[in-house]
């Protein structure tokens, strides 16, 4: 590109706009589906089609494990897979900061081609809007996924039954420990990377393990925490977790020991919430246990019938007690 | 943790406290951390009927009158102050609104770790005015006088505390009748060591200092409850590895090189003499209250909030009309919905 | 009130130390303590070490339990 | 609400997102396939699909004709419409500044009801995030939607041919004129509102008429002018415009005429260009006069052979002179 | 425009031009906004061999220099002014960046209509220090006068000019040698009169005052060369519906008592003296660069542009290396591709 | 240079004017031009009514062709 920055002349609509196009987007999204068009002619998907929205607007954009690019991809690719859904489309919609350096723009670009790759997804359609400078912070992206749901798999929020054995495919609180660190000036310096990460392979491998899934969900903003209460309440179940059995990085316990933070509360990019029949759980930590994203993947708790819509953990001192319910904005405390 | 001895002991400690047969027990747990891992724990559950805990005053966010939100509103809003605080204090609400509310009028309100930050961000943004929102009791005190004392060093003229620090010890008279044993919070008592506690077992005053993690507040409980029924007034330090006899005399003399006592009112108790601290005059160009001129806020909670009830013991949580209904951790009326450690938020969450 | 949190010190200079907990670190002031030494145990509350502490657990809690009950 | 604001907590992932979700958005937009889950599970197009995205950053977002829910919901089903689709599904993600009036963002939520309602089309699946106050100007959206390709029709910006009549359907710039005059401080009074419109009903009614139709576009940012250029590009034609054939109001003219701006390069939101072959062109601007939204539709040139990717404008003394090039930002100008 | 008369004699006019076949002569349109008009109506292709038209200095973004554009950029950067501008600015590039570019950088540029619209801007932001970029020739000055006196009036101390206004006489005489006949600027003479342009006859000097309709710029040009064919000096005034003798006494008056001539640089053309304008020393609170004490720049232009070439008719646009490759109205590198009215924008725009 | 307007006087008052170009109304300063009526047609420039007109439209050219061609 000839331009150092993105102006507001890209965002008009006319020559500027289409080098922007051609050069950043196209030259990293190209592939059979993807139009120049007011919209991507597709073959639609056949049986069941699940679609999933998200926006992006992570600050600051780029993070040690990711950028908002690879972010926007495993967002949506993971809600479609957890719909036990096979991402084949994805469209994305830019709203860029007028000064926005066309480098990094780059940067995001070249992350959306390769986790899109990797997840086996098309960009098919694309927009790209240019708000003045302090409209917008940075870069937001929202992309939007079509996926095929596979046959002979049902899973969703409202299916999880008494016996189930839950399931997390990895360590929690990594993505919301690392914006955190990175956004707030809290002085911390913790090896934290985001565990931002495209699941649907992940997913696929599972089904092809068993069919006999209830709840498949990604951890992401709310985290673990927030993901167990929603289930709880969708299907109207207890959950009992064994708060021991839950994979911390130590260095996200120290972060969150030094700013009295859950790390159950913790966003997470690349993990998910299994619920399945117990007898299936342990063949299924297994399949996790090979794939790429969740070699620390465990069975941290179980649906009961009891305690319908909460979450009880075992403690300490082997009494029962609620997960405290997800709360609004996480904010660190001193007290 | 671990192995099998002190698991045998463990166990030990909860026997004691689950088959308490002794006389009818009131224990107030004064410091909000504590509250906030009885509930964690579940402890109240193993409780037999004649011991009751009662939540007194020890969080430093549920104690803060309304006016002090007021005074930091007026700061953000009117004076253009940048305000430094804990993340605790953004949701309790003021008068007409609480600090997030200013914030989404533009109000620029940082979440910091420590009072050393705002004043490393009041040096690095020299064309900004920094105020931190000093609150809490003898453990928080000394790092908010160490930030003042960093900024003179460091010549600042755009940092200032808005203090509403407090003391323990005149609650503690204020609070004398309303429990048998105190269970002291012990990183106050890290600070100002156990006399003052001692002594109070002379005026017929028990108490144990108790630790935060499971055994130590279990251990402490369960010691208390022994002694209790040996029928005469005791004092226990069960919190050995941090508390000592004399405390902390370094930051005994910072804070009274800098700080001198005051009145000051507490959420639920009113004004108590003596139980606040404010700058000494030599300090007073980092007192915002003289900087800026705030007028005198007539803070006024919602008439409907029983915190100040709840913050003596006299009443319940659930005994407030709006409690888990107008008043829940989303929609927090008074104080002691906000802070995780407040004892409404905490019968919420964990009941 | 007062969240605690006991960390690890792994460096000392002209009363700050860097404390460590669980791979977390950060500076806090040791003012309030003299003789600091990395490896030592501190309490840890709003950015400042308040106390020494003789370990990082509640071992200590043991001998308690022996004596009292 | 019992909020009178929306705040960070609505944007947390938590209870507070959920209730802003179902009090405000959910009741707005309740329908048969609108899911609260990661994606919405919906039966596939028959035949071809069109897939488009657009992001709308609109500021004011309310202005005389509309607001921004409005200019979602109508700039993604012309899209679609413009590719002969009708759209079923749609999606929407909304960025919302922390401090926006609830009473506002139900309005907003309101217009979108309406217009999909009219557009029939269903909202399916959305996405609710809250920026930080100033890190987001108000409110932005971002809708994807889902068309069905109606047999028997192909268009597409590649397929013009020299001696199609080109078409608006109606007066040109209406929604420029009015953001400007919005936004813009000139102190410039004039009676404008957008033109901003859901236009299914108005392309369906076109494609009952005839379906030899070529190119269908909508003229939205950089207006008409944009489009033919890049029309006149993508199919290698030449374009005649009849400079005094184009329908303008007088007011949008006065204010050019002030500001030193081309009515052509104006925005609109609810104008379509249509290239067909000559002889369909009477009926099909029959059509459009008797459709609620183009009125006024009127034939405004040709497609030729020469002068390929470029407009060609008769002047008011008889010759020929290009229409200047689409440029950047649309800058009033005194000189 | 319509009744039949008329347009017989509109054809007339254009007969009369496409069927010239008097001596070769150059026509010089002084005024952008002719260049402009010049080139959307196709007039350069009805023109037979003999009759050159040359686009002259005459939009006052093309002959504003490269150090105004810095100049400005200074205050809005590192004076945190607000600067207020006409559109045609923004894009024109300064030595670094053009003033769109020191909007991405934070810096505050807003496009107004009218100066009087800065100064009103000024009234109702008085915590904000606000610029506006005084350029253009008789017609546009007044305009800037009139503002400052407002901001007088409203007892504003927030508000100045930046000013680099010229006057046109003075380039007549430096261009008295390019061209045959001069297309005089319609506007200039609505207030400046058409006494110069009579007077410049005397020293050979041939010109038409022109207005900006088709007919009325086809009318001009006819009357131009109907005249040329006559062999003597001559001026008419083609414009008569705005252009008096005299002009706008009001406005003479008014700048005269508010500027003063200065030496000024035109792209171009170089320093012409006494052909710019400044505010007079009682004005001086209103002159930005007392006020911001502004440092003297040294604009550089990009060494491959041929604008002052082009200005003064010694090149076409197409000669220019660069023109239409690496400059295009999208990525100007001089100031005649950036106004719709440069003459570099026109070629590239329109042929 | 300097784009001009012509355009109908629709009130005055108090060396100001408001002009209509087509439906579309702006204030504009009146101080260069004494006796502005309604109904005048003025040039405007730059929020500057900068002279009189006798017509809205160029018809007085006519006059131009019949004198000099
Ligand atoms: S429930 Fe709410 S209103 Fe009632 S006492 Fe507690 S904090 Fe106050
Ligand atoms: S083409 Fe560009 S660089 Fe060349 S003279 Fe014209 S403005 Fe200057
Ligand atoms: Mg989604
Ligand atoms: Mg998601
Ligand atoms: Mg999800
Ligand atoms: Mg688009
Ligand atoms: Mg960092
Ligand atoms: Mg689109
Ligand atoms: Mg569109
Ligand atoms: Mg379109
Ligand atoms: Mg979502
Ligand atoms: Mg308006």
């Amino acid at each position: 590109m000839e331009n150092k920055t993105v102006t507001m002349a890209h965002g008009a609509g006319g020559k500027q706009t289409s080098e922007l196009i051609d050069q950043v987007f196209k030259a990293h999204f190209a592939n059979a589906d993807l139009t120049a068009d007011d919209a991507a002619v597709l073959t639609p998907p056949v049986g069941r089609m699940a679609v999933s929205t998200d926006g992006f607007i992570v600050s600051p954009a780029f993070f040690p494990g990711g950028n908002i690019g690879k972010l926007s991809i495993c967002g949506t690719v993971n809600d479609l897979a957890c719909m036990g859904a096979k991402p084949l489309y994805l469209t994305c919609a830019f709203v860029i900061e007028e000064g926005f350096p066309m480098e990094k723009l780059e940067e995001i670009a070249s992350a959306m081609e390769k986790t899109a790759k990797e997840a086996g997804v098309h960009i098919v359609s694309g927009d790209t809007k240019v708000a003045g400078k302090g409209q917008v912070d940075g870069v937001f992206i929202t992309t939007t996924g079509i996926g095929e749901i596979q046959d002979g798999v049902t899973v969703g929020g409202e299916l999880a039954k008494p016996g189930d054995a839950i399931i997390v495919t990895g360590d929690i609180g990594r993505h919301g420990c690392t914006i955190l660190l990175e956004r707030e000036d809290f002085g911390i310096e913790a090896d934290v990377t985001s565990d931002c990460a495209p699941l649907w392979g992940t997913v696929k491998a599972v089904m092809d393990t068993t069919h006999n899934l209830h709840v498949i969900r990604d951890a992401t903003r709310g985290g673990v925490g927030t993901v167990l209460y929603e289930i709880a309440g969708q299907s109207n179940v207890g959950i009992r977790l064994n708060a021991a059995a839950v994979p911390v990085q130590p260095e996200v316990k120290g972060v969150c020991g030094m700013l009295g933070l859950e790390p159950l509360y913790l966003a997470c990019e690349g993990r998910l919430v299994i619920m399945a029949p117990k007898e299936e759980a342990e063949d299924i930590v297994e399949t996790l246990r090979k794939c790429p994203y969740s070699a620390e993947a465990a069975i941290i708790g179980e649906v009961i019938a009891d305690e319908p819509g909460r979450v009880v953990m075992e403690t300490e001192i082997g009494t029962q007690a609620l997960l405290p319910q997800p709360g609004g904005e996480l904010l660190p405390r001193i007290c | 943790m671990g192995d099998t001895n002190s698991e045998d002991k463990k166990k030990t400690a909860r026997e004691i406290i689950e088959n308490y047969n002794g006389p009818k027990v009131r224990i107030m747990e004064v410091c909000g951390t504590h509250t906030h891992e009885i509930f964690r724990l579940g402890i109240r559950k193993l409780l037999p009927g004649q011991v009751e805990l009662i939540s007194g005053p020890g969080c430093p966010v549920c104690v803060t009158p309304v006016s002090f939100i007021d005074e930091a509103i007026y700061l953000a809003l009117e004076k253009g102050v940048t305000i430094c605080t804990f993340g605790d204090l953004v949701r309790v609400p003021g008068t007409k609104m609480s600090l997030a509310g200013a914030r989404e009028q533009g109000a620029k309100i940082r979440i910091v770790y420590s009072p050393a930050d705002a004043e490393k961000y009041a040096k690095e943004h020299p064309d900004e005015q920094v105020t931190f929102l000093s609150v809490g009791f003898e453990t928080t005190t000394p790092a908010g006088c160490l930030s003042v004392k960093a900024a003179k060093e460091d010549g600042l003229d755009n940092y200032s505390l808005l203090v509403a620090n407090k003391t323990m010890p005149q609650a503690y008279e204020a609070l004398k009748g309303s429990a048998d044993v105190f269970l002291y919070p012990g990183h106050v008592n890290a600070i100002t060591g156990t006399r003052l506690c001692e002594a109070l077992t002379e005026e017929g005053v028990s108490g144990v200092v108790a630790g935060f993690t499971a055994r130590e507040l279990m251990t402490a409980l369960a010691v208390a409850l022994v002694k209790f029924q040996e029928g005469k007034p005791f004092f226990v330090n069960c919190y050995p590895r941090v508390v000592t006899q004399d405390g902390s005399k370094e930051a005994q003399e910072l804070v009274d090189e800098m700080m001198e006592a005051c009145d000051s009112e507490w959420r639920g108790l009113g004004m108590i003499p003596a139980s606040g601290l404010q700058l000494r005059p030599e300090w007073k160009n980092f007192d915002a209250r003289i900087k800026y001129q705030v007028p005198k806020m007539e803070g006024k909670p919602n008439p409907a909030c029983r915190c100040g009830d709840v913050l003596q013991g006299k009443c319940k949580p659930s005994d407030c009309k709006v409690f888990g209904k107008g008043c829940t951790p989303q929609h927090p009326i008074g104080a002691c919905m906000v802070s995780g450690e407040g004892a409404c938020s905490a019968y919420y969450q964990y009941s | 009130m007062c969240v605690g949190l006991s960390a690890k010190v792994v460096k000392i200079s002209n009363g700050t130390a860097v404390i460590d907990a669980g791979g977390a670190k950060r500076e806090v002031s040791s003012q309030l303590l003299e003789d600091l030494e990395p490896g030592d145990y501190v309490m840890v509350h709003a950015g400042v070490a308040i106390a020494k502490i003789t370990d990082e657990d509640d071992s200590e809690t043991d001998q308690l339990m022996e004596e009292f009950l």
